[in-house]
């Protein structure tokens, strides 16, 4: 059982924690930091087998699975981020509906788009007149 | 003829597999040029690179042709294992085709909803950089040999979907948009997973030499090849479950509706026509060009029974739907069904009749379903809403429209000559020659009950309008209908006429997707099927129950209230309630999970 | 045993002998403050010592100057973050003391509600 | 000399684990701070015993990547703060996760 | 004192995996979601020595400077405007039960196959060290990264600028000129300027090491990119910089110019050198270099903007649970 293996079985008990966590957590972003779990483990097994393709080839650990795993590190984060940007928006957008809804009195919600854009024929209102560049 | 020889060793000639790196180097580079040109321009810099690839895909396609063998390409000059290839074959070059053709023409019919006068500058910039990345994505599902490569492709293809389900910014549509996002890297993170444990069983990562390693551990007694064929095959189902995950296949489909119903319609069609097939098309590669021997595993018939599952209930809810893009997502859950039933009909090397099928229902259903998505979106942008109660004679107001949905509707029931025929009698023969009887009567029966949601549209479509004519019916309250410009009819007009009448292009077109498939027999099997079909007997052996079952639909819907549509509406809640209950977060990661053991103990069982 | 050896073995020891010491603080001490003074102390002291045994095991000049790098902004770092927990703390205890309503009330801790009026 | 740094490299790590139960039953979120404030020196002087037996410079380069980043944790959770100040648990148990009633914000500038 | 003999490795893996496992079973049951993301930015640096002990460098960094610093951030500033919303009721005894046996089935399926992988190894380090040669790189990591399997790392460069622009398309419409506001979190304190004052420096000088190193040794654009994006999120956080507008031409072309460089480079490789994503035989070194500055650039800008989050008007942070409002949120 050497350190390659153990951190093998390591990384598969962090994918099953982590699939726990992202199937049973009670808030979003309990969800996303389990799925983050999830993803640590995948790569602890890629680690693993990278030590073991590495004492067998006579390095410390073979090079291909370690490049994948940065590359799959980064994907991950950027994956990450647009989740935690999307919650973000989701609470922003609720909260002002609901502040929307409740002082009846506000007209023209910007937020809330006029029906679907118009047929070809109108300027459809309440788009961003200001020449942003 | 200069240009012709000047080009001819591209075509036919020893260069040919030089064509597959532009293919898939041309919407990246378009891809990361659209932000820096901004909104306006953004627009035309996708439809001029979609009109580019359109030809590169043809060019393609002809070189495969020419060659009549597989084009391979070494990124970089490295060789697998250590380098990355790209492949051309068969179905990939029918699928490079039609993302190329359908992203041209949903992308002219967006032209006018995604400008920066109708949409502003951030949804227009969004849009059409998120169209070049799916088609990014989708170039390098179908050209990838690495399973690393396809991860990164499918991750291109997730990042670019997932955000045109809220590019109207709506909270339902984020709402749908995180759990989208979410369930699809719950299955790249098993996916990745899988590519993981291939790697460290064989050693490389391309498909082709996984599947000469597995072909010569097939051959040794099982004690010696025996964990690493059991490994390999573990592998291959934790992969093949987060592509279920990905191609929605109910029950784990909790994202689709909310997403495709929210979407802006050319988004819809997109996701639905393409986005979803991109997935399926790697379990094609995984189960019948990774996997040796799939007729002889049992993981068909859990793949061929989810299909069926598909079938029945997405029809169902379809029935029941009360808006109108929500009624066409449940019916792309329901034609995912029938992309399934490949895997236990799968025969020989190649797949034989079933993956013919298969392909052709990938083609039908992308054009018919991006017409009808298209359509809904006219109908959207007409009334103002798609509440399908609400629009009661909408067919007298909008006739034209109506009848491309009745093209489109009967392209996905599946009478002849349409290709929805070509996939169910495919599939059929395939059966019988298994001698599996089970299939062709899901299959029917599936046909049938889209005919009932196609006919419950037209029944509403021609209804009078209601007696109190306050406005809400369509065809009195005339007034307030936004004048949708006919020409806003020629692509989905295009697509549906595309999908009736596939059935009758010659056969030997079909022969495309033999390339490099030995036995697949696509030209010959087609043509079989289409003899029986256009005589009056075959014809009216598949259209009498399709009419029968349209007119109960017609008569029940006007009859109104009765004892029987009471019974019926309770049955239809408790579908509703169990069909709900399986999109709930919880039930759908168990079943996820659920699956994945499943196909481990039945692949290696 | 050369004498680099004999140096590094008795630095790395007593470096390891303060982050015991730090650690017995973390769990032993009542209050948080008194946790935090003697975290932030034993730990930043236990790091300096293994990086000063460490160096004669580094190749001069740059990996030595790297380690002397390494300990400058461990030390800085340690000495800031150390003071942005106290602030917490502080801010924290303020609070609960007044009245128990977090962020009600005018004389809310300092620095937290301050609506600085920083340039948007 | 390498089986005794591995030997003291080993014993910090112990050290910051067991440092690491603080952050389990720490009952305020400042003592979970400390304990990953600890994590971060106690790691980086574990990770540069133990990796002085593979190649001590990419240790060091790696050991004064966490030494800038280990602030990280308390930075953004100070900052955090800002934004929500009811959300602190202080060392004694506050009686529930004050739900802070008022509604005008004091964060926005 | 005599040279005591290797110990056995289990005296650190054990507890390190241990702890791993005890601290991801504690992240998942604790009941504050802002102590378990406190929690998590431990669980980065405990992570980055398991990296150190199976032997990889370049990943101990990557998942150092990601994992550690960046992840914390986003998570931390998301807990905090978030609060502590739960939009799911506790899950009762039979769900609970039947999803850990769900999840203990995929785990036994896992160990069982790491556990039964073919005793010789299959690896790549013989082909990787025989060729390495041809791209004049020390480092056989940057080797597969830059050439063997450069595709794959352009795409990814490719998602990376692509998140940036879907982050930005989920601000409002209004907000479209504006700039990103996620790191406005309140007044700086002063000890939080001070760091802000004095890191940036340091963190540019070692980023800049990191990329250049990484050529011959571990380290790397990406890991050179984490550390600059890192500091770029401290000044913005301690409010001595502002994140760019999302209109600024300069900031789109230093987001697209790393993949962009890249994959031009490679096409002219296709007309130049012998394939696609292939180097000149002479121009090899200073277009990789090239190639490798241009990432590090985009990565820094890509990912500190992913921490700074989409545009946002001026104004106050609505939605930080002052009303029950987002509590009818349910999937």
């Amino acid at each position: 059982m050497n350190e390659a293996q153990l951190y093998g079985v390591c990384g598969a008990g962090l994918v099953g924690i982590g699939l726990y966590g992202a199937i049973l957590g009670r808030s979003t972003l309990r969800r996303l930091l389990a799925f983050n779990l999830v993803g640590s483990g995948v790569f602890l097994i890629f680690g693993a087998i990278a030590r073991r393709g590495g004492l067998a080839g006579g390095a410390q650990s073979d090079p291909v699975p370690q490049a994948l795993v940065i590359t799959g590190l980064v994907v991950a984060f950027a994956a990450t981020a647009l989740a935690v940007a999307l919650l973000i928006r989701l609470a922003t957008v609720a909260h002002e509906a609901a502040s929307a809804a409740a002082t009846p009195g506000s007209t023209d919600d910007p937020s809330t788009p006029a029906t679907a854009s118009q047929g070809r024929g109108e300027r459809g209102p309440g788009h961003v007149g200001a020449g942003h560049s | 003829m200069t240009l012709l020889n000047a080009i001819d060793p591209w075509l036919a000639g020893p260069r040919s597999a030089e064509l597959l790196f532009p293919t898939l180097a041309l919407p990246v580079l378009g891809l990361l040029l659209a932000p820096l040109l901004g909104a306006r321009w953004a627009r035309l810099l996708a439809l001029a690179s979609l009109v580019v690839g359109l030809v590169l895909a043809l060019a393609c396609t002809a070189a495969l042709v020419a060659a009549d063998a597989p084009l391979v390409y070494a990124l970089g000059g490295w060789a697998a294992p250590l380098g990355v290839e790209l492949r051309l074959d068969g179905p990939a070059a029918l699928m490079l085709l039609l993302t190329a053709v359908l992203l041209l023409l949903i992308g002219l019919h967006a032209a006018g909803e995604f400008s920066v006068r109708a949409a502003g500058r951030r949804a227009t910039l969004a849009f059409w950089t998120l169209l070049l990345g799916v088609w990014a994505g989708l170039d390098g599902l179908f050209l990838g040999r690495d399973l690393f490569n396809l991860y990164v492709a499918i991750e291109v293809l997730t990042f670019s979907a997932v955000p045109m389900v809220c590019l109207k910014g709506h909270a339902a549509q984020f709402q749908a948009a995180f759990q989208y996002l979410l369930f699809a890297l719950l299955g790249s993170a098993l996916y990745l997973l899988g590519a993981g444990l291939m790697l460290g069983v064989h050693g490389t990562l391309d498909i082709a030499q996984i599947r000469v390693a597995l072909d010569a551990v097939a051959t040794h007694p099982p004690d010696i090849g025996g964990d690493a064929r059991a490994a390999t095959l573990a592998a291959v189902a934790l992969m093949s479950t987060g592509l279920l995950a990905k191609t929605a296949l109910m029950p784990l489909h909790l994202w689709l509706p909310p997403a495709h119903g929210g979407a802006p319609a050319p988004a819809s069609a997109v996701l639905s026509a393409l986005v979803v097939k991109g997935s399926f098309f790697l379990l094609f590669r995984l189960w019948l060009d990774l996997v040796p021997d799939l007729p002889q595993l049992h993981v068909g018939l859990l793949l061929g029974g989810l299909g069926v599952f598909a079938i029945l209930l997405g029809n169902l809810m379809a029935l029941m739907q009360a808006r109108l893009k929500l009624l066409v997502a449940y019916s792309t859950l329901a034609q995912i069904g029938y992309l399934f039933l490949l895997f236990p009909l799968a025969s020989g090397a190649s797949g034989g009749p079933a993956a013919t099928a298969a392909l052709i229902q990938v083609v039908s259903h992308a054009l018919a379903k991006a017409s009808l998505f298209l359509l809904a979106g006219r109908i959207l942008v007409a009334f103002g809403h798609d509440r399908l109660p609400a629009l009661d004679g909408f067919g007298r107001a909008m006739p034209a429209t109506l009848l491309v949905i009745l093209m489109a509707g009967l392209a996905l029931v599946g009478l002849p000559p349409s290709g929805g025929y070509l996939v169910k009698s495919l599939y059929a023969s395939a059966a019988a020659d298994l001698g599996a009887w089970w299939w062709p009567p899901a299959l029917e029966l599936g046909g049938l009950l889209s005919a009932a949601y196609l006919a419950r549209i037209l029944s509403i479509a021609l209804s009078p309008a209601p007696a109190s004519g306050t406005g809400t019916g369509a065809a009195a309250g005339g007034g307030h209908i936004l004048r949708a410009p006919i020409t806003g009819l020629a692509a989905p007009a295009l697509l549906a006429v595309c999908a009736l009448l596939l059935g009758l292009l010659p056969p030997a077109l079909f022969s495309v997707m033999d390339v490099a498939r030995p036995g697949m027999g696509s030209a010959t099997a087609v043509a079989g099927v289409m003899l029986s079909a256009l005589t009056p007997s075959g014809f009216w052996r598949s259209a009498g129950p399709v009419l029968t079952v349209a007119l109960v639909v017609v008569l029940f819907h006007s009859a109104g209230e009765s004892a029987w549509g009471r019974r019926i509406a309770s049955i239809g809640r408790g579908v509703a309630g169990f069909e709900g209950w399986l999109r709930q977060w919880r039930t759908a990661g168990a079943l996820l999970l659920l699956f994945l053991l499943i196909q481990v103990w039945t692949s290696i069982g | 045993m050369s004498l680099a050896d004999a140096f590094t073995a008795v630095f790395v020891s007593l470096g390891a002998f303060f982050f015991f010491a730090g650690w017995v603080g973390l769990v032993r001490f009542p209050d948080a403050l008194s946790r935090l003074h003697a975290l932030s102390k034993a730990d930043n002291l236990g790091l300096g010592l293994v990086v000063i045994g460490l160096l004669p095991q580094a190749s001069w000049p740059f990996g030595t100057l790297k380690l002397i790098a390494l300990w400058l902004v461990a030390v800085l770092v340690g000495g800031a973050s150390a003071q942005l927990l106290a602030g917490a703390i502080h801010a924290q205890a303020a609070e609960t003391s007044t009245g128990g309503e977090p962020g009600r009330g005018t004389e809310a801790a300092p620095g937290a509600n301050g609506n600085d009026k920083a340039t948007s | 000399m390498t089986g005794f740094l591995l030997i003291a490299g080993v014993f910090i790590l112990l050290t910051v684990l067991l440092g690491l139960v603080r952050v389990l039953r720490g009952p305020g979120d400042a003592e979970r701070l400390m304990a990953v404030q600890l994590l971060g020196t106690g790691g980086v002087a574990a990770l540069l015993l133990l990796g002085s037996a593979i190649d001590l410079t990419a240790t060091t380069d790696l050991a004064l990547l966490l030494a800038l980043l280990a602030a990280f944790a308390a930075i953004a959770f100070v900052a955090g703060l800002g934004a929500n100040p009811g959300a602190f648990t202080a060392a004694r148990p506050v009686s529930a996760p004050s739900s802070h009633s008022n509604g005008d914000s004091p964060a926005g500038d | 004192m005599p040279d005591v003999s290797l110990p056995d490795p289990h005296w650190a893996d054990l507890p390190l995996g241990f702890a791993l496992l005890v601290l991801a079973l504690w992240l998942t049951w604790t009941q504050r979601d802002r102590a378990a993301v406190i929690g998590f930015t431990g669980y980065g640096l405990l992570v980055a020595i398991a990296w150190v002990r199976l032997g990889s460098m370049d990943v101990a960094l990557t998942e150092a400077a990601l994992g550690g610093g960046l992840m914390g951030l986003l998570l931390l500033t998301a807990a905090a405007r978030l609060g502590e919303e739960t939009d799911q009721p506790a899950p009762g005894l039979p769900a609970r039960l039947s999803i850990a046996l769900l999840c203990l089935g995929v785990t036994l399926v896992l160990a069982a196959v790491v556990l039964g992988l073919p005793s010789p190894a299959p690896n790549l380090v013989a082909p990787v060290a025989s060729h390495q040669a041809v791209t004049e790189l020390g480092n056989p990591v940057a080797a597969v990264l830059i050439a063997f399997r450069a595709v794959d790392t352009m795409l990814e460069s490719v998602v990376l600028a692509l998140a940036v622009i879907v982050l930005w398309s989920f601000g409002a419409d209004r907000a479209w000129g504006a700039r990103p506001r996620a790191l406005h979190l309140g007044p700086p304190s002063p000890a939080l300027v001070f760091l802000g004052r004095l890191l940036p420096p340091a963190g540019l000088i070692v980023g800049v090491h990191l990329f250049w190193t990484g050529a011959d040794h571990p380290g790397g654009p990406f890991q050179g990119g984490a550390v600059l994006a890192a500091m770029a999120a401290l000044l913005w956080l301690a409010r001595l910089g502002e994140p760019p507008r999302v209109s600024d031409g300069l900031t789109r072309l230093g987001i697209v110019v790393g993949p962009l460089l890249f994959l031009l480079i490679g096409l002219a490789g296709a007309v130049i050198a012998d394939a696609f994503l292939d180097y000149p035989e002479a121009l090899t070194k200073p277009l990789i270099l090239l190639i490798e500055a241009a990432k590090t650039l985009s990565v820094a800008v890509a990912l500190a903007l992913l921490v700074a989050g989409p545009p946002e008007l001026p104004g106050p942070m609505p939605p930080r649970q002052s009303g029950r409002a987002a509590k009818g949120v349910t999937p």
